[in-house]
């Protein structure tokens, strides 16, 4: 049995890479950070092929099944005897995976960053975090427990945080990191408490114990608590408003478009391809909690994902910032893969859904990031975000194009790239356990289609722009990643995912369902030649059709209006009708108590300071009426007496 | 002893004359004035003194010494008393008892 | 040679070095060595005491001395630590010699500054090792008086008036307190107990009644907690810390409000464990309100120091929250608090002293963008922040989560709502510091004058590499601290959980 | 004829007494005082103490009068009139003094004295003197010795405080 020890390396390597660039990156040459950033992440990431290799195919199995193996573990903070974090590192399926899909993304945008950045004036500091970011990440799915969970949980915010508002100049992308860590700390907040409603009842943060199909874990907390659901239920539930936050589900799903203030890469990497995931990630983790313990959470993961998946391909179909497209386009994605959860069963033929969420993360992850590493080779070559301002490129960027294309080609569902087989075993295990929902998904994967060769045909056909300066392809370092990952996007699909990834550890049979394959692919192309008739060509249909939908497309340009909701939730209640009230109180009221206490003394005093007015004659006065009046009084008790 | 005058006749006379003496030191303002209110109580208190040696003691003296004495501490007080009046005199050029209140407060 | 008197020996020295040095740069060396001294001490004072443990010495406190004082009264000035105090200690060490960098440049009388900076040094070191509660009180008193002075003094803004409300405030608690303190002296003979006593450790034998518990356990929780800035008797922190020089601000913030922490565990909790279980509701749900009230108070707030000065209020109600758990995991989360609260409020007030030394504001909406140009203090403001806001890997998450965690185990619906509520408080805490942090440091640069703005000297940067290198260095390895603190809670918690039927 | 002769000393007493506290010629107040010593000697004289009569006549009469009026003479114009003091005052002071003597009065005349003795002490000067340096039962030296140091002591103050300051 191979002991997995250096696996513990991948984030200690990262860390002391962020420590080094952050402490030492200002004193030497900018470029070296970038390397010294790139090498670690590339040790790290033949140590995740390689923990991968001997996991999945030499060692991993035990009769038949994934073990959960814990190679390393260190005590970090004990709360009582049975209440402890733990730091160590958890290997199973899921996690292998992640740490694959991480470290690859990882690689490539640090690859891509070297070009990207290079005029940058953060340049240290931005690499620092990106291996502070990754640090956060691959510690936080090698989590052996859920508090260890937690604590990078926490981590990846403030690296994602960190990496948006890069610019720091700039307001917007002040504000947007400040939003996008408030909107996931209010939602960590949900997952905290959820935390200590699952260590109360389990009595443990041990994901082994937690996640043991067969342990006490999963049959306790099955009272009725509150609102006819039991505890566990809650406590699931709000670990799932947590997982919503990181994830970008509706509604906490505002703070992903604004995320795109950040450079381009980290939308690429935490903002398509693995900090979001992380939600998914989550619940995947906890599944055997979820689908055998609080089936009502699960249900609610899965409707909450249809409907942010298909409410947020609403609004990408009517965006016209490259980025934030591809942000609806994540947030939608996502919602397919928590839709897959949802939808799941533990174990056997009811695990596909699990399995083809694992999958379609898997895949996502790839063809995103490579959509948002040619979304910024697009931005910089046209210094523009938005689309309108774009087109015809594709005589310019070539490379750029077809890896463009084929990116597109998988996020529609187009066989045989990747994209086609994890969305299609999600539909199917969609049409085995809701019918409506399928639908739903299906109308979702049209939409996807749709709005993808919008972004598609607008960018690299349509009109010729006259641009300023001629576009050019990016350089090497930056076309060698975008290669790289449209030749996963285009292969992973291919991938036997149901031999490896499943909730149980066990193989799930992958049944190809031609009738759903066959209406998922034919909505897919539908899409895709909607799409093309309407931006191939420019024309002035779209604007038509636009404005004939009046006020409908309006509400979805807006975005439902979500972000002014929350700005009045934000500004006018807590800021307006409670800060304000509260300082005000603070300063009028109880301030104004303890003021009014020191007045009060000072007004006794002074009027007790007149009685000594120096006017010997009012002494003596005093005296001598005193003096008659303590003499009637000793007169009057002596007669009593 | 006087035929047909009892005690109480000099009791009530001093007890007029000893709270007369202390209205004057209340009412009045200049400082010689009020000197001379306590001259008032304090030979009140003589009478009394006297009286009572005579009515009720009339074998002792103490009645008689003590009057004498508090005549000498009389002459003592006013002494001091004039000096610190004309001392306060010369500082403020006033006697006035009411605006004399440095000490206050 | 007791290793605790030192603590008191060394400010002596100290003080009388100050008072024959000459120049300006005599007193500041001497005071920076005595401070250090006592910094090395302090640390040294952790190792020994582990050494003694690991020795199997299981005695409650350690390095017990006991001189009789004031015979007739059984007064005594009695000294001991356990892991709880040396750890307040070492946090001492830390702020007190941190603070001595920072002030650096004070140069109006130097030498009284030094002088009273120390003696209030000194009261808190005896407060913290002092086993008699009537040596307790006097150096809590040690400790208030020289704030007097040094706000006043030293100040900024309304000086007069805020120094005066502090020490009227605290001065009003100290007399609660000290009718507590001659309470439980009075009722000290009780079985098993044949003299007067305020030998806390004495007194921890005795089972006071319930009705002199009752009526004494709010006079002694308030009197302390009006230092620990409970609701609604916080009102001079804001005051107080937005006037005070900043290393008085750091020294009072940092440690003096974790005197109130301390007292209300050391003697309102461990001394009258009924009352604190009977009467606890009603200071849980004032410290439920302070947590609460204390962050949403600092959302609105303009004044760097104010918005430290309400973060303090939200923390320390936090601190007095998990006391009054009398839990095992939250009042170790409490005393982890407490250092970690003490160390990140240092390092914002002595980053504010430093930006406002530059500035010469205060106010945020008339800042920005600092990165640019004061980058070394930009970024360890914003480590204060992270610290101040939870992050894992600084000191504020793992006494946050202790807190939480050790909370949440009552099986009391009341204490799970309050703990529920009192966790709301993290996201409300990163609104705050992340606006500031905003406004403060990041956007474009709005005064044209801060162009010219120089980045931290040396002092400067030994003070705050120092105080983050303390809050890193917990938040990394917080096992041993949170076992040295844990271990010394039995006792504490033994005496509570007794009576304790839940 | 004794008792005509009280009832004349005693309203001559309380009339004199009244003019003092309430003349506003202060030089007019300072005589009326001295009718009231004067009247007060009298009746010392009637009850037989002549030495003490005749100490009152000289030293208050005498002295502390005059010396009375010689700082009335240092300090105010002779013809200068005091202000009156005010109604309130006045008022108020009344009614203190009033109660004062009612309640003092009322005690005197419910207290029955007890009854006279017969045996009659003399009160000759001689026997003032030898009991006043006389060191045995009924001696008073103690007190006459504080008395002769009170006044070394108020002669000495006298002077120190009416003593001219030197200017610094």
């Amino acid at each position: 049995m191979e002991s997995f020890g250096y696996t513990v390396l991948i984030p200690v390597i990262l860390f002391f890479s962020f420590i080094f660039i952050g402490l030492a990156g200002g004193k030497m040459n900018k470029y070296l950070s970038g390397i010294i950033g790139t090498v670690s992440l590339l040790t790290v990431t033949v140590l995740s092929y390689y923990t991968a290799y001997s996991y999945f195919f030499v060692y991993g199995k035990a009769g038949g099944v994934y073990q959960k193996i814990i190679p390393f573990q260190t005590e970090w903070l004990r709360f009582s005897e049975k209440l402890y974090i733990e730091m160590g590192v958890l290997l199973d399926p899921i996690s292998v995976m992640m740490l694959v899909v991480i470290s690859t993304v990882s690689l490539m945008v640090h690859i891509y960053s070297i070009g990207y950045m290079k005029e940058d004036m953060g340049y240290e500091r931005f690499f620092s975090f990106l291996s502070l970011f990754t640090f956060s990440m691959t510690g936080l799915v090698i989590a052996t427990n859920i508090f260890q969970t937690y604590v990078f949980w926490e981590l990846v915010g403030v690296s994602s945080y960190l990496l948006i508002g890069h610019y720091y100049d700039r307001p917007s992308a002040v504000a947007a990191s400040k939003k996008a860590f408030i909107v996931t700390r209010f939602a960590d907040l949900g997952f905290l408490i959820g935390i200590l409603i699952l260590s109360n009842i389990t009595g443990t943060f041990d994901f082994k114990i937690l996640t043991d199909p067969d342990g006490s874990a999963i049959t306790q907390g099955s009272s009725v608590a509150f609102m006819g659901l039991s505890v566990m239920t809650w406590a699931l539930i709000l670990v799932f408003m947590g997982c919503a936050g990181k994830s970008a589900m509706f509604p906490l799903h505002i703070w992903l478009p604004d995320a795109m203030e950040g450079p381009t890469p980290v939308s690429a990497l935490i903002h398509a391809a693995t900090m979001v995931v992380a939600g998914v990630y989550l619940v995947a983790r906890l599944f055997p909690l979820y689908a055998l313990s609080a089936p009502v959470a699960l249900h609610l993961v899965g409707y909450v994902g249809a409907f942010t998946s298909l409410f947020a391909a609403a609004i990408a179909c009517t965006q016209t910032d490259i980025k934030r497209i591809l942000a609806f386009s994540t947030i939608s994605q996502i919602g397919f893969m928590m839709l897959g959860l949802g939808v799941s069963g533990y174990g056997g033929e009811n695990g596909l859904g699990f399995m083809a969420s694992m999958f379609h993360l898997f895949n996502h992850a790839m063809f995103k990031a490579l959509l948002f590493l040619c979304a910024g080779s697009i931005i910089h070559a046209v210094h523009n975000n938005d689309m309108n301002f774009t087109g015809g490129l594709r005589k310019f960027m070539p490379v750029t194009h077809i890896t463009f294309l084929i990116a597109c080609l998988a996020i529609a569902g187009i066989p045989p790239f990747s994209g086609f087989f994890s969305k299609d075993e999600i539909l199917v295990a969609a049409f085995e356990h809701d019918k409506f929902l399928s639908v739903v998904m299906f109308a979702v994967a049209g939409l996807t289609a749709f709005y993808m060769f919008r972004l598609y045909f607008t960018v690299f056909w349509n009109k010729d722009t006259q641009y300023q300066k001629t576009p050019h392809e990016s350089p090497k370092v930056m076309a060698y990643p975008l290669m790289f990952l449209a030749a996963a996007s285009a292969l992973t699909g291919f991938i036997p995912f149901g031999n490896y990834v499943t909730a149980d550890g066990s193989a799930v049979e992958t049944p190809f369902h031609w009738n759903v394959a066959v209406p998922a692919v034919a909505v897919s192309f539908a899409g895709i030649l909607l799409a093309m008739k309407l931006y191939k060509k420019e024309s002035d249909m779209p604007a038509k059709i636009s404005s004939s939908l009046g006020e409908l497309y309006k509400i979805v340009y807006k975005k439902f209006y979500i972000d002014e909701i929350y700005i009045f939730v934000t500004k006018n209640i807590i800021f307006k009708y409670i800060s304000v009230p509260v300082a005000w109180f603070d300063r009028k009221v109880v301030d104004n108590t303890m003021n009014g206490i020191a007045a009060l003394t000072n007004f006794v005093s002074v009027k007790i300071k007149s009685f000594q007015s120096g006017q010997l004659q009012q002494y003596a006065y005093v005296m001598v009426s005193g003096m008659i009046v303590l003499i009637l009084i000793a007169l009057y008790f002596m007669k009593t007496f | 002893m006087i035929e047909g005058i009892g005690l109480e006749y000099f009791l009530i006379l001093s007890t007029i004359v000893f709270f007369t003496g202390i209205y004057g030191f209340l009412t009045r303002k200049n400082l010689i004035t009020i000197l001379m209110s306590t001259e008032l109580i304090l030979n009140a208190v003589n009478i009394n003194f006297v009286a009572f040696n005579k009515y009720l003691y009339p074998e002792k003296l103490e009645g008689q010494f003590f009057a004498l004495f508090v005549i000498a501490i009389a002459a003592t007080e006013v002494a001091v008393a004039i000096a610190i009046i004309i001392s306060l005199y010369r500082r403020l050029k006033t006697i006035d008892v009411e605006k004399a209140n440095e000490m206050k407060y | 040679m007791n290793i605790l008197t030192l603590f008191l020996i060394v400010p002596v020295l100290t003080v009388i070095a100050i008072l024959i040095s000459r120049t300006k740069e005599q007193i500041r060396v001497s005071a920076a060595v005595g401070m250090g001294i006592q910094l090395i001490q302090s640390i040294y004072l952790i190792f020994a005491y582990l050494a003694e443990r690991s020795r199997g010495n299981i005695d409650v406190m350690l390095f017990t001395k006991t001189w009789k004082w004031f015979e007739s009264m059984n007064i005594q000035f009695s000294i001991g630590v356990d892991g709880i105090s040396v750890s307040l200690i070492a946090l001492t060490g830390i702020v007190i010699f941190t603070g001595v960098l920072t002030s650096w440049h004070v140069d109006y009388l130097t030498k009284e500054f030094f002088i009273s900076l120390i003696v209030l040094s000194t009261g808190v070191f005896g407060f913290f090792i002092s086993l008699d509660l009537f040596t307790m009180f006097l150096f809590f008193e040690l400790a208030v008086i020289p704030m007097y002075l040094l706000i006043g003094i030293w100040g900024s803004g309304p000086k007069e008036y805020a120094a005066m409300k502090l020490t009227l405030m605290l001065m009003g608690a100290s007399a609660l307190l000290l009718v507590g303190i001659l309470g439980l002296y009075v009722n000290s003979v009780q079985t098993g107990n044949p003299e007067f006593t305020f030998n806390i450790v004495d007194l921890s034998r005795i089972d006071l009644p319930i009705e002199v518990q009752r009526v004494f356990f709010p006079m002694v929780f308030v009197g302390f907690g009006v230092l620990g800035a409970l609701f609604p008797f916080h009102t001079w922190s804001p005051d107080g810390h937005s006037s005070a020089p900043t290393a008085v601000s750091m020294l009072h913030a940092g440690v003096l409000m974790k005197m109130g922490g301390y007292g209300c565990l050391r003697v309102a909790m461990y001394l009258m464990p009924d009352a604190a279980n009977e009467m606890g509701w009603i200071f849980i749900i004032l410290t439920t309100i302070s947590v609460v009230y204390g962050a949403f108070g600092a959302i609105v707030q303009k004044d760097l120091k104010y918005i430290n000065a309400y973060s303090s209020v939200s923390h320390c109600g936090l601190v007095l929250f998990a006391i009054l758990m009398s839990d095992k995991i939250s009042s170790n989360g409490a005393v982890l608090q407490m250092i970690s609260h003490g160390l990140m409020t240092a390092l914002f007030f002595a980053l504010i002293g430093m930006i406002y030394e530059r500035t010469h504001t205060r106010d945020i909406r008339f800042m920005g963008g600092l990165m640019k140009v004061l980058p070394f203090l930009a970024v360890c403001y914003m480590i204060a922040g992270f610290a101040s806001l939870g992050l894992p890997g600084l000191s504020g998450f793992i006494a946050e989560m202790n807190i939480f965690v050790g909370a949440f185990q009552h099986s009391e619906t009341f204490y799970r709502v309050a703990t529920v509520i009192v966790c709301s408080s993290i996201v409300i805490t990163a609104v705050y510091i992340l606006r500031v942090v905003a406004a403060l440091l990041l956007g474009p640069i709005k005064n044209e004058e801060f162009n010219f703005l120089k980045d931290a000297v040396w002092f400067e940067k030994a003070s705050t590499v120092i105080l983050i290198i303390a809050i890193a260095g917990m938040g990394l390895a917080p096992l041993w601290l949170s076992e040295l603190i844990s271990e010394s809670l039995n006792p504490i918690i033994q005496k509570l959980s007794l009576l304790n039927i839940y | 004829m004794e008792k005509a002769m009280f009832y004349i000393l005693s309203g001559m007493i309380l009339v004199f007494s009244l003019l003092t506290v309430t003349s506003r010629r202060i030089l007019r107040a300072a005589v009326y005082l001295l009718f009231v010593l004067l009247g007060s000697a009298g009746l010392f004289f009637m009850l037989n103490f002549n030495f003490l009569a005749a100490v009152q006549l000289t030293v208050y009469a005498g002295g502390i009068i005059v010396l009375i009026i010689f700082s009335i003479m240092l300090t105010s114009h002779v013809n200068e009139k005091l202000e009156a003091a005010g109604a309130k005052k006045s008022v108020f002071s009344f009614l203190a003094v009033a109660a004062g003597a009612a309640v003092t009065l009322y005690a005197i005349l419910n207290y029955s004295f007890p009854s006279v003795s017969d045996r009659v002490n003399d009160s000759s000067m001689k026997t003032i003197g030898t009991m006043l340096l006389s060191y045995k039962d009924d001696g008073y030296v103690l007190p006459f010795e504080v008395i002769s140091i009170l006044l070394l002591a108020a002669m000495v103050g006298a002077i120190i405080i009416a003593k001219r300051e030197h200017k610094l």
